[in-house]
Order: structure tokens, then C-alpha cells, then sequence
């Protein structure tokens, strides 16, 4: 086994015994052996689904991501507000435009990242990814425009950088 | 306030109920049923049945969506127009539905201590479960141990109706040909990435429920639906056969007996020490140690056949490939 | 105010239900009951807390966790036709004459 | 004090919460098109679902129902973007096309890498 795939089992097992902890609230020994006995349950499983890599274990943008994320949260606010606007007027104005925005991500995980990151700021849906770019909904020109200027991407660009 | 989440939610129940019999495209009527699905988990958990909410829960969000879309596949996308009069069964729902509410009048009102059902064996299970099962949650006191007989039948049941699905399904999957194959929907980035973060806490999530029956609403029905689940997402984004290579249906079908296998094995162990079948107080150094024991032995194979039958029935569903229509949606 | 926040969801759940009976296309209704899912997630949180019982939550994580796997089971369903492994059209039909 | 303000922060969250996924459900019947409704649904899904949450971590104070909420809101944040995104895709994959909106083509030159990039 490389040392890569024994880095992301191994990884896989903690956070799981970690969750299993969080979830459990009973710290007796029947039960912390239960939930080890779980967790190796599920490695295997993994392992025979042939799901621990990389992709399922992303360790390798641990750090990055939550200044990333504090950042994220902060668009969510705006957009959520503006396309609360939206909804409440009465005129109701909309200006819905479709655009391919480019990836420019290297790695699978970077564009989901970047293509959730899209989806979850209101006003803005990313319908379709292809290797390089992702075809995006927008329920107004400036949404899509906002998109268009790329600060997302090179943000998901850095988080993904080791 | 109670009562008004109570009315929104019964409301709520009969308007889908309607709103079902109304539609005659039947991917709507999926749609609708898996709203019914969740108003009636929101109302089983205001109602304060916490672990039938549960499974309603796990069988609603996990498999039943799936399992009709699968069907869906197979058959029609539109409800036949019924060609006979409805005058005929219209009078026989009327009058039983007046004979029902007839019934009603005389029916304890509702969460009246004194109703008969209150005072037959329930108030036994609830006083003697602390110190005979010595268990918090009493549901699984009385599923696993008090009416562990029962529960064995309702496994028996469910194992039945896999064994029925296989039979009737299993004759007809056409063997894997040398055509191209779409597989899967591997190269749909967003899903395979999500998917392979997330099997792994939804299994987690599980067995969790799997082993915290005894604390709170939880235990081997509900696992095994989770569990379930979770190979049948991997299964719907990776490809059936990625899924039938890393767990063959064989594999599934030999859980499918080993379940009920083990919970009328830890019956069976009663026998040979002179006490009735299902009495678990001979496993453990106490009875009370002895019930603890023989309930997360039986949860086990309840969870067990459960998730087999469902993964084998996705399996069987899943498995046919379905006559390609250009019938407009 | 949880009461309040309940009846805010409730209000929500209604509007939902709307757009899932009016659709018009079949991707309306599935993102309506999508809706409706979230919604019911945050109401048995809030009802956990309305009734002091918050170990209710039990429920609501299950639907977070599982709720995408019928939506997903739709896509599936609309791209491939079929949930197991499609075949392509042609392949399909040939392999259907072969067996008769 | 320090409970009244967290008192007040909470029912704070709660009702912002409760208004917003108001507001999104309200879009979700006011848009003209299944497209331009995905977004007042995504209100619902992020931020609505965040400030209930958030409200009742302030009531629950630090406990196990504390994590458990935590970990509703994180399920969340993967799961509802996912099928926000499936949605859309299985609509224009079956051939939905958007109302207002012209779905640009494809630049051509790059098409024929797809197979490769895989």
C-alpha cells in the first residue's frame, strides 16, 4: 500500500472515530468499542468501494479552506440579500442570463468546490461543468458579471494551491 | 401552538393525499409521495413517536424515491384512464369512510391515560423495563425483548418479501452485454466527489443508529435503511456494476438469510438452558446484563436482513434495463 | 419564538406545496419537494426545541444527510433513462431481437 | 446579562431565519421560470437554514445538541448545493430550456478534449 493511500485510510478512520464520538454522547467501553469496531467496518467498506483517495479525504487543502470559507459565508450574506430584494419588489427585476464562466482549477475537488461555491450564493446556479468551464444561471447581469470578474475562481485557485 | 403545528401538519397530509389521487402523471405523484413521506415523519415526531418517525425518515429519504423512480422506469409514465363508472366505488369509500368516523365516536380521546390500550400490558413494560432491560429507551425494550417474538415475525415478513422481489425480478435481468455502456454518472464531477465524501459518514451514521437503540430512537430497522442508502447512492453514481463488483448480489443475498439466521440463533441459545425461546436473561452473567446482550445480538440481524433486502431489491429494480420509450414527459 | 419560527416554516411548507402542484414542468415539482425537504428538516429541529426533547435532532441529520439521494436518483433517471446501467439506444434494441 | 444578549441574539437569528426562508419560499411561487426559481430556493438552503440553525445553537448552549446542529448545518452545505445542481443539470440535460435566458453554445475548439480530459 503507498504511503499516499495509507495517509487518506488512515484519515478516513480518525475523522470518522471523531464523528462517531460527536454523535455518540456515550463514552462507555461497550460503546467506544462498538464505535471502533464501526469505524473499521467503514474503512473497509471504503476501501472496497474503492472510495479512499484524495477526492473523499480532500487533506490536502485543510488549511486554506477555512479562510476560504469565512469569506464564502460573507458572499452567501450579500447575495442572499439581494436576491431577497429581488423577491420582495414588486416589479420583480429580473434579468436572467446564462454564461460559461472558466475553471481554471487543476484538480476535480477544486471545481466542485468552486461549482458548489457557485451554486450555494444565491443568484447564481452552475448547471453544467465541463473540464475548464461551468455553465452558470444567473438571475440578473450583475450576479453574472460578479462571477465573470473571476475573484471566486482565483480564490478556489489558492485553496487548492500546497 | 401544539395543536396548530398538529392541524398545519394533518392538513398538509390530507391536501398531498389528494393532490396524489388527482395527478395522473405518475413522476409528479413520486414527487408528491415523498412530501407525503415527510409530513407525516414532522407529525410521528410532534405526536412524540420518535423512533416510527425514524423509520419513516430513513425509508422515505432513502430508498422509496429511488425505488418508484426505478419502477417508474420499467412501466408507464401515466396513470391508465380508468374506463369503468366510479359511481360504484365511490358509495363503497363513502360509506367507509362513515362507517370509520362512526367508529371514531367511541374511541378513547386521544392521549387519555385511562384509554384500554394504556392499561393493559403498557404500564408493566414501563415500569419493569428499567430494572429488567435496564434501558432508557422502552420502544426497543418492548421491540427486541417483550415482543421479540413479534419482531421476529416482522423480520421473517420483510425477509419473505425480498425472497418475493428476487423471484419475481431476478428471471428477467438480462446478463451484461457487449454493448457500450453509459455507466455512470462518473464523470459527473459534483456527485462523485460529494458522493465519496459522504458515504462514508452516512454509513457512520448508521451503524451509530445501529448501536444507540438502547439510548435513544434508533436500532437495527432504521440502520438498515441507512446503510442501505448508502450503497444505493454509490451504486447510482459509480454504475451498477462498479456496485454489483464490490458487493455481489450473492454476497447480499447470503446477508439476507445470515440476518434472521442470527436472531432466531440467539433464541435458540435459550433453549439449552432450560428457558423459553427469545428469553435472553441466559446470555449474560445477570439477566439484566443477559437481555442487554441477546437485544444487540437480535438489532444485528435486524439491520442485517433489512439492509440486504433493500440493497438486493434495488439490485433486482435497477438491474433490468427498461424498454427505451419516446414517450413525452 | 420558536413558535413563531415554526409557523414562518409552516407558511414556507404551504408556498412549496403550491409550486409543487402548479409545477408547470416536472423539474419545478422536484425542486419544490427538494424545498420542502429542507424546510421539514429545519422544522423537526425547531420542534425539537418547541416540545424540550432536542434529541429529536436524530431525525433532522438523517434527512440532511439523505435527502439529496432522491434528487439524485432523478438526475439519473432523466439522463440515462434508467437507474441501473443504460444502454445505448441501438445496443439496447439489438440485444432485445437477439434474446427473442 | 451575557444570557439576556445571548437570548436576544438567538431569537434574533431565529426570526431572520424564519424570514428568509419566508422570502425564498415566497420566490419559489412568484418566478416566472423553473430556472430563475432555483435561486429564491437557494435562499432557503443557505442562509435561512444557517440562522435557524445558528438560533437554536444559542439556545442549546454547548452541548451534544450543540455538535448535532453544527453537523445539520454542515450535511447541509454539502447535500443542498449537490441537488441544487442535479436538478438544474437533469433540466437542461432533458432539454428545459429557460425562458429569459439563452443557453450560449459551447466554444467549439475545445469540444473534442472532453473524452481525453477524463
Amino acid at each position: 500500500m503507498r504511503l499516499k493511500t495509507m495517509t487518506h485510510t488512515l484519515g478516513l478512520g480518525l475523522a470518522m472515530f471523531a464523528l462517531w464520538l460527536l454523535l455518540s454522547g456515550h463514552y462507555t467501553p461497550l460503546l467506544l468499542s462498538f464505535g471502533v469496531a464501526s469505524c473499521a467496518l467503514i474503512v473497509l467498506i471504503a476501501a472496497r468501494l474503492d472510495v479512499i483517495d484524495h477526492e473523499a479525504v480532500p487533506l490536502h487543502l485543510s488549511f486554506g479552506y477555512f479562510g476560504y470559507l469565512a469569506w464564502l459565508g460573507k458572499e452567501i450574506a450579500k447575495s442572499n440579500w439581494d436576491v431577497a430584494k429581488i423577491v420582495l419588489d414588486p416589479k420583480l427585476p429580473i434579468s436572467p442570463t446564462m454564461v460559461w464562466v472558466p475553471a481554471t482549477q487543476r484538480t476535480d475537488v477544486g471545481k466542485v468546490i468552486y461549482a458548489n461555491s457557485i451554486t450555494l450564493t444565491p443568484g447564481t446556479v452552475s448547471v453544467e461543468i465541463e473540464h475548464d468551464r461551468i455553465l452558470v444561471h444567473a438571475i440578473t447581469r450583475e450576479a453574472a458579471e460578479g462571477l465573470e470578474s473571476g475573484d471566486m475562481d482565483r480564490r478556489v485557485d489558492q485553496i487548492e494551491a500546497r | 401552538m401544539e395543536s396548530v403545528i398538529n392541524m398545519a401538519l394533518l392538513v398538509f397530509l390530507a391536501g398531498t393525499a389528494f393532490a396524489i389521487l388527482r395527478r395522473t402523471t405518475l413522476f409528479s405523484v413520486v414527487m408528491l409521495s415523498g412530501v407525503f413521506s415527510l409530513v407525516s415523519a414532522a407529525l410521528l415526531v410532534h405526536l412524540d413517536a420518535v423512533d416510527v418517525a425514524f423509520t419513516e425518515a430513513a425509508v422515505g429519504a432513502g430508498v422509496s424515491t429511488v425505488l418508484m423512480l426505478s419502477t417508474l422506469a420499467l412501466t408507464a409514465r401515466h396513470e391508465a384512464p380508468g374506463t369503468r363508472s366510479r359511481a360504484i366505488p365511490l358509495i363503497v369509500v363513502f360509506l367507509t369512510g362513515l362507517a370509520l368516523v362512526y367508529g371514531t365516536l367511541d374511541m378513547p380521546r386521544f392521549g387519555d391515560p385511562s384509554a384500554p390500550v394504556h392499561q393493559h400490558v403498557a404500564p408493566r413494560y414501563i415500569s419493569a423495563t428499567a430494572h429488567e432491560i435496564g434501558m432508557p429507551n422502552i420502544v426497543t425494550a418492548v421491540l427486541a425483548s417483550y415482543r421479540g417474538f413479534d419482531t421476529l415475525g416482522e423480520v421473517t415478513v420483510i425477509f419473505t418479501a425480498g425472497i418475493a422481489v428476487l423471484l419475481l425480478l431476478a428471471g428477467t435481468i438480462r446478463e451484461p452485454t457487449t454493448a457500450t455502456k453509459i455507466t455512470a454518472m462518473e464523470h459527473h464531477l459534483v456527485l462523485r466527489v460529494v458522493t465519496k465524501v459522504l458515504i462514508g459518514p452516512i454509513l457512520l451514521f448508521a451503524l451509530y443508529v445501529q448501536f444507540h437503540g438502547d439510548y435513544g430512537p434508533g436500532g437495527g430497522f432504521q440502520a438498515g435503511v441507512i446503510f442501505a442508502a448508502a450503497f444505493i447512492i454509490y451504486a447510482l453514481v459509480f454504475g451498477l456494476e462498479t456496485a454489483g463488483n464490490a458487493l455481489p448480489g450473492r454476497a447480499v443475498r447470503i446477508l439476507l438469510a445470515l440476518g434472521v439466521l442470527i436472531y432466531s440463533g440467539t433464541g435458540v441459545v435459550s433453549f439449552f438452558f432450560n428457558k423459553n425461546f427469545l428469553d435472553y436473561s441466559v446470555l449474560g452473567a445477570t439477566a439484566q446484563a443477559g437481555q442487554h446482550i441477546g437485544i444487540i445480538l437480535v438489532e444485528f440481524g435486524v439491520g442485517m436482513t433489512v439492509a440486504a433486502v433493500m440493497v438486493s431489491t434495488f439490485y433486482a429494480f435497477a438491474g433490468q434495463n427498461p424498454p427505451i420509450g419516446d414517450e413525452e414527459w | 419564538m420558536f413558535a413563531a419560527t415554526a409557523i414562518a416554516l409552516l407558511v414556507a411548507m404551504v408556498l412549496a406545496l403550491v409550486r409543487l402542484y402548479a409545477g408547470p414542468s416536472l423539474y419545478d415539482r422536484v425542486l419544490a419537494a427538494n424545498s420542502f425537504g429542507t424546510k421539514t428538516v429545519l422544522l423537526i429541529a425547531v420542534m425539537g426545541f418547541l416540545t424540550g426533547r432536542p434529541d429529536f435532532l436524530d431525525i433532522a441529520l438523517l434527512y440532511a444527510l439523505l435527502n439529496f439521494i432522491g434528487t439524485i436518483a432523478v438526475l439519473k433517471f432523466f439522463r440515462y433513462r434508467s437507474l441501473g446501467d443504460a444502454v445505448e439506444e441501438k445496443a439496447a434494441s439489438r440485444n432485445k431481437e437477439a434474446s427473442q | 446579562m451575557i444570557a439576556l444578549l445571548v437570548e436576544a441574539a438567538s431569537w434574533t437569528f431565529l426570526l431572520l431565519g424564519a424570514f428568509l426562508v419566508l422570502v425564498g419560499a415566497l420566490g419559489l411561487v412568484r418566478m416566472p421560470d423553473f430556472y430563475t426559481r432555483l435561486h429564491p430556493a437557494g435562499i432557503t438552503d443557505s442562509l435561512g437554514a444557517d440562522f435557524i440553525l445558528t438560533g437554536l445553537v444559542l439556545q442549546a448552549g454547548f452541548s451534544l445538541v450543540t455538535v448535532k446542529l453544527f453537523l445539520i448545518g454542515a450535511f447541509l452545505f454539502f447535500t443542498s448545493p449537490t441537488s441544487t445542481h442535479a436538478i438544474a443539470n437533469a433540466a437542461l440535460v432533458a432539454g428545459l430550456k429557460p425562458r429569459h435566458a439563452v443557453v450560449p453554445p459551447r466554444p467549439p475548439e475545445k469540444a473534442t478534449q472532453d473524452e481525453e480530459a477524463r
